[in-house]
């Protein structure tokens, strides 16, 4: 039986092995713990193969003792977690109750209520170690390297057509993805700022030191665009991307890139 | 330079710059007068031969032939390309595995095997990689998409077809047959 | 095989296999020992004359050396992959949005955006196109490159300026922007 289990949590920097018996965890080392497991499944297996219990004659009572203490843990600290830890705490209840009902049917044969949760858990594993087969695998772009030298094209490449309405309707569907993962901000900063951030940054590119004057046409700009262009600056600063020097109080502002 | 040297040439040259294995239907196209299969396949044995004992091979893969760098040398290239490609978490690599060798699958299918819901980032994850796509609909109520892996997946693995695929756990098969006949050989002694 | 020969392998599958030229001091990477400039020089002379009579010759360009095919070899390479794809990937044109829209950006930026990662492959073909390019280096660690789009860019989809791009004005920047606190948020439009 292949009892080795892998992907083991690490707490405060150390692989733990075991748990200790009496399924004591130190409440900040939970999460990593949570972490570790892909769900209900994976931490049966995980009870089952430390205790080191035959799969195919699970003791329902302990184990299901063990996975509840678990849950229970879970709950305390990361309740939206538990639907699916929950539901086979359930699921194991059941089966345990089942177990203690006499026998109704003669053919008992098919009868065990723990053939559907082996079967699952079996299943399961299989694929996990599949899985990590696979990741272990040679692959490109990882470890195999394939032959792409150059070779000179005559004729044009025609590329693909583009429409102002295709590239919008990508923003559109960036936009009402990037709601489903709630924790970045797509703001709707202003484009101009934007624009101006990444003129700033070329000339920056250019000449690397610049005095703050040269980014204003007083002249020319009109008032709006002239904030833009100082607002962007102030982004740019906040960002960390450029560095905003001056020696003395009524000496000239120097604007540079911030990696000097 | 014979006739035939001078195919050789091409058809290497052609696998040495393209970043995506050539099939034999691939190569026809290189030639006009539209050269016949068996030749072609005849000289990439040769060409395949030629390279033996150089840094390159020539493998077959599910799309068809490439050139890529022999085992020794990845240390070596591995210290090149920074870009190189992501590590995916478990649950993706566990994903992969279950469309893999079970496919075609629903996402029901998935969160079945694994016990948990998924997060649509998984699939997403893999559809962009382009190790797995959309091959149809199961006739059930919604009408859920089925995922299988692509030729891609088979070329990224350096495998021809799925059936080359590592073989799954002997001993967890052994038992999954045994579940049915087995379970129940003890009675229920538990308190 | 001499440690010689053994570098000069090292060297030659190092080109074969990289899609940029490289230079002499990418080169240099591939040892752990950091063989010197001069050598790797020299080795490559020896590659150039090994191959001058091959259908490969190895070149220099601005940014190092590369492999290419011989000219005569074009005529038949062409006739491979006449026509590029006629579409981008949904990923491309999403990256481009993305950098349209909130440039300048990392890579990481619009990973996190867009909550997968970023095939470097995406990023080339909009380099190839010359609608994006590298504009500087975030003070991060591993100084990240700083995306953004260019004059071709606007040229291209007949812009005067970024601000001319179209703006979203639905129910869905409403929420957005309710959802968010941005000092960055002003009113003032160009022209």
């Amino acid at each position: 039986m292949t009892a080795s289990i892998k992907n083991l949590a690490k707490v405060y920097g150390e692989e733990i092995e075991l748990l200790p018996q009496d399924l004591y965890i130190p409440p900040d080392a939970l999460e990593v713990y949570l972490d570790s497991f892909e769900g209900p499944l994976d931490l049966l297996i995980y009870l089952i193969r430390k205790n080191n219990i035959d799969i195919l004659d699970i003791p329902m009572a302990n184990l299901t003792l063990q996975y509840v203490n678990y849950v229970e843990k879970m709950k305390v600290i990361k309740l939206e977690l538990a639907a699916d830890y929950l539901l086979m705490s359930a699921m194991l209840i059941e089966i345990k109750s089942r177990m203690l009902l006499p026998k109704i049917s003669l053919e008992d044969e098919e009868d065990d209520p723990r053939a559907e949760l082996v079967k699952k858990l079996i299943e399961y594993e299989l694929m996990k170690d599949a899985a990590e087969n696979l990741n272990e695998m040679p692959q490109v772009g990882k470890n195999i390297l394939i032959a792409q030298s150059y070779f000179e094209r005559v004729t044009e490449i025609t590329y693909p057509d583009v429409t102002l309405d295709d590239l919008f309707a990508a923003w559109k569907n960036v936009i009402k993805r990037a709601k489903q993962f709630e924790q970045h901000q797509i703001s709707r900063s202003e484009l101009s700022v934007r624009e101006h951030m990444t003129i700033i940054l070329r000339k920056l590119n250019d000449k690397n030191l610049l005095e703050f004057s040269t980014f204003f046409n007083y002249e020319k700009d009109p008032i709006p665009k002239l904030v833009v262009c100082f607002l962007a600056i102030l982004e740019l600063t906040k960002e960390g991307l450029i560095k905003i020097n001056q020696q003395t109080s009524s000496s000239s502002i120097f604007l540079q890139l911030g990696d000097t | 330079m014979t006739q035939v040297e001078k195919l050789k040439e091409v058809l290497e040259v052609a696998l040495l710059t393209s970043s995506q294995p050539l099939s034999v239907e691939d190569l026809t196209k290189l030639f006009i007068d539209k050269t016949d299969r068996s030749t072609i396949r005849m000289l990439l044995d040769e060409i395949k031969n030629d390279w033996k004992d150089k840094s390159m091979s020539l493998t077959q893969v599910a799309s068809g032939y490439r050139f890529q760098a022999k085992p020794d040398f990845t240390e070596f290239l591995m210290r090149l390309s920074p870009d190189r490609a992501p590590n995916y978490s478990r649950a993706v690599m566990e994903v992969l595995a279950i469309i893999a060798y079970r496919q075609p699958v629903t996402r029901a299918d998935i969160e079945k095997i694994r016990g948990v819901s998924l997060n649509s980032n998984t699939l997403r994850q893999l559809i962009e990689r382009e190790w797995i796509d959309v091959i149809g609909q199961k006739e059930l109520p919604g009408r859920p998409s089925l995922y299988a892996t692509t030729k891609n997946f088979l070329n990224d693995f350096a495998l021809k077809s799925i059936s080359e695929l590592p073989e799954l756990n002997s001993s967890l098969t052994q038992e999954l047959s045994e579940s049915n006949v087995d379970i129940n050989r003890q009675e229920i002694q538990e308190n």
